[in-house]
């Protein structure tokens, strides 16, 4: 037989001015089942938690309904004072009377009916409540960072540093991501390799740090604390462990006229290679799908000049499977190509460049070794336009999003050119400058008032090449829309920051959310900036959306906190509230029938396969299980199940019944 | 080659333990017929008689101690097996589906692929009869309908014998045997019968083969086919797929897409 | 008296139960009639509830959670939208009044759509009047 | 193959040779053209700025007598026609009170007939042009869209709006080499053709300069007004650019004509303002 007690609470005057909380004492002391009815002015109060843990031992109460605020806000605390008291912190339930009744309704009769039958409905469940108790999981104190950027390198040194083990997952030969082919950095114009090469030595050396490059996760299974990752770690044609990186293999490799990925098609490289010379690690592969032997079955030059007997031209990719206990994705970004740009000649003009192909020529260890010098004869360009908002904030090219980082990089690269050319001229054209940032406005203010940067307000209609010139045609908006004309020897388009290839099949296979444009989605946009909506997966950088340096670093050091926070300890505790299979004696074993219709409905894969056996080993059922460390408790498989053998605890069928026969 | 011929060889060779068909019954009627011994495939028949749905049998705990069965089956049959195979009830070694054509000779079915192939060149057409009254219905107010319903569901005296008839009802416990909480009421009145309907129905959308065994085992003549059929063209008409045309069908109702038209919703 | 209809709200924890809360916070007024039951998902509303509602004696019913791409469950809301579509098929084929029943999205951050929502509904049922078809139905389960 | 056809006014007018190349390579091709019976204006270059519903309205019972006349598919050669025509459909389909506006003015459903521009006919019929050629055609051809065939791209849904191939590709087939060139739908000026003889010498005089400079010997056009600005205007535009331009302007139709083996005449090559004739 229940006894419960009901503990209304005036919460001042929030609850109390409107609702006569005294008659929802009384009415409450009159339903079966209540031994106990008070009203209180400060429920929450230290006495007024105090009186629900006198009366739970002084009535001997099973169960607690505190009629009060929102259990959004208040449900923990009662709950810890629940179990102060010695009872089950899940026998306590909250009716709210403030946000749904007192806050939202007149003063009068209607409204203490109302949390009279809000008490009521809470008293119905609460006599339906089972005792429950936390679920504990351990923890592998090992993470896996996702991509080798600038932002997955300060993920996996923070977690290092906290003295935890780091795998960091790379796709390409090396580490160092997009950063590692900027030119300089705004707003300082320090070298971007300067500052981030030591940090990827760091990262390479770290004892609790393990590189794998040129590898890609392949699968993922498990849940917090708990994940099993598979990871693919494709053929170097080379075994590391020989190789010394001495880079006569490259010299020699007689397959030299391949478009570099590094310098963005603007230079060429071997078969055989290392993306960059900083690489780390500092051990080339070969590309087998332009390599002369791979593709004609002679050659073998790199196998003849290396000093160690390095190259295995039979190499076959590996699987190696990680038990790790948190994620975080740094995977970065892509940037859209001027082949989407039908206006800017699809991409056909060698002229017309990214911004990364800018970078690479702007750098030092591009393939002009920064001098200017434009794609098509080599010629310095005596006009660059830099086109900002190329592709964003364009519903047409499917980016209605703010690309964030081109405003500032658009006034960096003007600036450089200006400072490589300093009787060059430099064109802007741009939508708004959006300068939010450290230094970043003044940064911009330089390039216009110090360096004579044009800055044009307006769009690019159309560039087309003429008499050897590009001629670009746009408007100027802050002279009443009047059409310019410049004859420019080179075009730099600000395309749009884009989510990195394969982003969505990445996201489906771990089961974190992605928005329309397939960045990932974090778990709530203000107070939960780095966690995913899968507990232990974290994101770090711009796989989540368009970010600058300092925002990835600041984004990556954060979820890095998580992680070592997660790491802090040995077991996990979670909310009980997950689904359960009943489970019955035999012959029955369990209402579940096996159709296992629930499993596609089930968002964390947490419901798994589950074979009772008889004595003799053979299978006398198959029957659904709940993975409790997997499950969430969203229910959805409860509504599913037709045979009511799934339900879920915190929110059963009995528990919701209950309270709806109350209405 | 004929059924029995084709049979009586399978028991024979012990290929299968029973060969679950028709037979004649009493008075001219069809019943069903579970042989599992050569000698008397004799009697195995296959016309136009023959319409219950023997997939039912499949998921009985007898049939599926006998180990590997062969199926005289009809279109519907089949589409109940494939649905049965997708759902994990019946697994596609144990049955052999011989789907008999008009002139007796027997094609063997042995495969879940093989069954797809031979239903896909059979478009799945409702009857006349109850396409005219669904039609009927939705002709109807909503006033008026609900008045069809109330005037056909008082006579439901809720014998089951849908339930039992029915190839995708296998739950061993079917919603209408929970009593914790008792969802729906177990005496037949008003309101029991048409929660017993509604939640027969919703639990088959997306699963029901349209076979209307269901509605032919009501000793009080209630349409109750139409509950699921309407369900299941509901499905077909805003999802795109039909139960018992693939042993993977996903289950409509817990797969989505997230384009999903929501006219309705504020 | 004059008539009040009786509302039975069907909503997630996460959307609408939250932004039932902030239309409490913003001290958004609106109509009493409605009672809300919390369950952490629309996911998890199983269509019987809606059923027994009627039985209940509910008017009008609201199911309310969040928007498509919010789910707190990735994609509790996707599932229970399905089944809507096909639930609200069959009640009108059953002749069950479809104009009684709300299907909504409402967000965390919606406190005045929630406040709106309730109001329409409220308004509309109270037009439409008791639904007599299932309370007449329902006596028969009380017997 | 059987198809509708139709005309518009500058088919019957200013621009006869159009009709004329179009009706003669077609017939050359086998193609039968059915005229749409009681045709009417399709409110070009004024109606879609003074009024939607008459805008819509026009070309719906255009193509309401087309679907009365058992057309499945009409061919409107003038691209300002096509663009109305197709523009139409689009807004009739968007916009439920206006489809039944525009109903109630007709007097019929607007129907489901397809429109198709000179291009998308011709390019159904490139392995017959090819089979039937004569006499190639063989000269460097600047290929020139203008603006009416290619956009607005999500309502016409026809070639790539910046960078359009279809009548390069017929042009090959001809034996005519296409020059690459950046003018391909550049504005000629349209319909300031007569209130603006200034801005069309300006923008047709671009858009033939840069023909010339890509090396072309001949503009291949599809669309009247193009047509006429270019040809036409040859005098302002020459004035302007203090040249003496003389290349030529042809409908696609009359150099598919030529190198099927017409006569000259029968294509309207005579009609020209700048000596289409003596160059061919």
């Amino acid at each position: 037989m229940s006894r419960i007690g009901v503990f209304t609470c005036h919460c001042g005057e929030n609850i109390g001015a409107t609702v006569d909380c005294g008659k929802v004492a009384e009415c409450s002391r009159s339903i079966p089942g209540v031994v106990h009815s008070v009203d209180y002015k400060y429920m929450c109060s230290d006495p007024g938690q105090g009186m629900i843990k006198e009366a739970i031992k002084e009535h001997g109460l099973t169960g607690v309904v505190v009629a009060a605020c929102s259990p959004r806000m208040h449900e923990p605390t009662f709950r810890n004072a629940v179990a102060e008291a010695g009872l089950n912190p899940y026998l306590c339930e909250m009716a709210n009377l403030r946000e749904h009744c007192s806050w939202v309704h007149e003063k009068g009769e209607v409204t203490t009916e109302k949390a009279a039958d809000l008490v009521r409905v809470m008293v119905e469940k609460v006599k339906h409540n089972q005792p429950l108790h936390p679920i504990r999981v351990p923890v592998t104190k090992r993470a896996l960072v996702l991509g080798g950027g600038i932002a997955g390198i300060q993920a996996a040194l923070d977690i290092a540093d906290a003295g935890h083990k780091v795998v960091l997952v790379e796709k390409s030969p090396s580490i160092g991501g997009h950063m590692s082919q900027l030119s300089e950095t705004f707003p300082t114009l320090d070298c971007s390799q300067c500052i981030l090469t030591p940090r990827m030595v760091e990262a390479a050396r770290h004892p609790n740090i393990t590189l794998m490059t040129y590898a890609e996760l392949e699968k993922l299974e498990g849940f917090i604390g708990n994940f099993k990752a598979t990871i693919r770690r494709k053929a170097r044609k080379l075994d590391e462990k020989l190789c010394t990186g001495c880079g006569l293999c490259i010299q020699k490799c007689p397959q030299k006229k391949i478009p570099d990925e590094f310098n963005e098609g603007l230079g060429q490289r071997t078969a055989i290679y290392v993306p960059f010379p900083q690489a780390v690690p500092n051990k080339p592969v070969i590309d087998t799908a332009n390599c002369t032997f791979f593709k004609s079955g002679k050659c073998k030059v790199c196998e003849k000049m290396c000093p160690t007997g390095a190259i295995r031209y039979d190499q076959e990719d590996e699987l190696v499977t990680l038990d790790v206990g948190a994620l975080v994705l740094a995977t970065g970004f892509k940037v859209m190509r001027t082949d989407k740009f039908p206006e800017y000649g699809y991409g056909q003009d060698p002229d017309i460049l990214d911004g990364l192909q800018f970078e690479r020529l702007a750098s030092a260890s591009g393939p002009t070794l920064g001098v200017m010098k434009r794609p098509s004869d080599g010629k310095e360009p005596e006009t660059v336009v830099f086109l900002a908002c190329s592709g964003s904030r364009d519903r047409a090219k499917g980016v209605p999003y703010c690309s964030k980082i081109c405003c500032m990089y658009t006034a960096k690269h003007a600036m450089l050119y200006r400072h490589k050319v300093h009787h060059g001229k430099a064109v802007v054209f741009y939508m708004d400058i959006r300068s939010g940032g450290k230094d970043y406005d003044e940064f911009v203010r330089r390039a216009i008032e110090e360096d004579d940067v044009q800055y044009v307000r307006g769009r690019v209609s159309k560039i087309h090449r003429e008499d050897g010139k590009l001629v670009v045609k746009g408007a100027d908006t802050l002279q009443g829309g009047a059409p310019v004309e410049i004859r420019a020897d080179m075009v730099v388009l600000a395309t749009a920051v884009q989510s990195q290839d394969g982003s969505e099949e990445l996201a489906q296979k771990l089961h974190v959310s992605y928005d329309p444009y397939h960045f990932f989605a974090e778990s709530h946009p203000k107070l939960k900036p780095v966690e995913t909506n899968t507990a232990g997966i974290f994101l770090a950088g711009a796989c989540q959306a368009p970010r600058d340096i300092p925002e990835t670093v600041a984004q990556a050091s954060g979820a890095a906190a998580k992680v070592a926070a997660l790491f802090a300890r040995d077991e996990l505790t979670r909310e009980p509230v997950v689904a359960v299979v009943n489970r019955l004696p035999a012959p029955t074993f369990s209402y579940c029938v096996g159709c296992f219709l629930c499993q596609s409905a089930c968002p964390y894969q947490a419901i798994e396969q589950e074979e009772i056996k008889g004595r003799d080993g053979s299978v006398l059922k198959v029957v659904a299980r709940v993975n409790a460390g997997l499950c969430q408790g969203c229910g959805t498989c409860v509504a599913t199940c037709r045979t009511k053998a799934i339900d879920i605890q915190g929110f059963s069928n009995e528990q919701i019944y209950a309270e709806l026969m109350t209405l | 080659m004929d059924l029995t011929t084709r049979s009586r060889e399978l028991l024979e060779g012990g290929a299968v333990k029973a060969v679950i068909g028709y037979e004649a019954g009493r008075r001219g009627g069809i019943r069903p017929a579970f042989v599992k011994e050569a000698a008397k495939a004799a009697a195995l028949v296959f016309d136009g008689r023959c319409t219950q749905n023997l997939a039912a049998y499949l998921t009985r705990r007898e049939v599926k101690r006998m180990g590997r069965v062969a199926l005289v089956a009809a279109p519907d049959t089949l589409r109940a097996l494939l649905q049965l195979m997708a759902e994990r009830q019946v697994k596609e070694e144990d049955v052999l589906a011989l789907a008999v054509a008009p002139d007796g000779a027997v094609t063997e079915l042995p495969t879940a692929a093989a069954v797809e192939e031979h239903l896909a060149v059979t478009a799945k057409e409702l009857k006349a009869e109850d396409r005219a009254l669904l039609a009927r219905l939705d002709a109807m107010t909503r006033e008026e309908r609900w008045a069809f319903w109330q005037k056909e569901l008082s006579r439901c005296v809720k014998c089951y014998a849908c339930r039992n008839a029915c190839p995708m009802c296998y739950c061993g416990h079917c919603t209408m045997d929970c009593n914790r909480p008792q969802w729906v009421p177990v005496a037949s009145h008003a309101l029991g019968n048409l929660e017993y309907h509604m939640v027969r129905a919703m639990h088959l959308a997306g699963r029901c083969v349209e076979c209307g065994d269901c509605g032919r085992a009501c000793p009080v003549g209630i349409p109750v086919h139409l509950m699921a059929f309407h369900c299941q063209e509901s499905v077909h008409a805003q999802f795109g797929q039909r139960a018992g045309t693939s042993a993977k069908l996903d289950y409509a109702l817990s797969t989505f897409r997230p384009d999903d038209k929501e006219t309705f919703i504020r | 008296m004059a008539f009040e209809p009786k509302i039975t709200a069907f909503v997630c924890n996460w959307c609408t139960y939250a932004g039932a809360d902030l239309t409490g916070t913003s001290r958004i007024k609106y109509q009493p009639n409605v009672r809300v039951l919390r369950l952490p998902c629309t996911g998890r509303i199983d269509f019987m509830l809606l059923a027994k509602a009627f039985a209940r004696g509910a008017d009008g019913i609201i199911v309310s959670g969040c928007h498509p791409n919010d789910c707190h469950y990735t994609s509790g809301n996707y599932h229970a939208r399905r089944r809507w579509m096909v639930y609200r098929d069959l009640m009108d084929f059953m002749g069950i009044d479809t104009r009684r029943v709300t299907f909504s999205w409402v967000s965390a951050a919606e406190g005045a759509r929630w406040a709106q929502l309730v109001d329409e509904v409220t308004a509309t049922v109270r037009e439409l009047g008791p639904y007599e078809d299932y309370k007449e139905l329902a006596l028969a389960g009380v017997e | 193959m059987r198809i509708g056809y139709y005309p518009g006014c500058s088919l019957l007018g200013s621009s006869r040779e159009f009709d004329e190349s179009v009706r003669a390579v077609m017939g050359a091709l086998g193609v039968e053209l059915v005229q749409v019976p009681d045709w009417n204006c399709c409110g070009a270059s004024s109606a879609h700025v003074l009024d939607a519903a008459l805008a819509a309205a026009l070309p719906a019972r255009i193509l309401a007598q087309a679907a009365a006349a058992g057309l499945d598919e009409v061919l409107a050669p003038c691209a300002a026609c096509y663009n109305r025509l197709v523009s139409a459909q689009d807004s009739i389909a968007k916009d439920p009170r206006l489809a039944k506006e525009v109903e109630e003015a007709v007097g019929a459903p607007a129907g489901r007939v397809k429109v198709l521009n000179v291009l998308e006919v011709l390019d159904r019929l490139r392995p017959e042009i090819q089979a039937r050629i004569q006499a190639p055609y063989a000269r460097k051809v600047a290929c020139y869209y203008g603006c009416l065939l290619v956009r607005p791209p999500r309502v016409v849904k026809f070639d790539r709006p910046e960078d359009p191939r279809s009548m390069d590709l017929l042009a090959a087939a001809a034996g005519a080499t296409p020059v690459e060139w950046p003018f391909k739908t550049e504005c000629c000026g349209a319909s300031f053709s007569v209130t603006r003889t200034d801005l069309v010498a300006k923008l047709s005089g671009r858009v033939l300069e840069g023909a010339v400079k890509a090396g072309a010997e001949a503009v291949l056009v599809a669309c009247p007004m193009c047509q006429s600005n270019l040809d036409m205007r040859r005098p302002e535009i020459n004035a302007r650019l203090g040249r003496d331009l003389e290349i030529p302007v042809l409908y696609i139709t009359q150099a598919l004509g030529l190198a099927l083996g017409l006569e000259p005449e029968k294509l309207g090559l005579q009609r020209h303002f700048v000596p289409a004739l003596a160059r061919v």
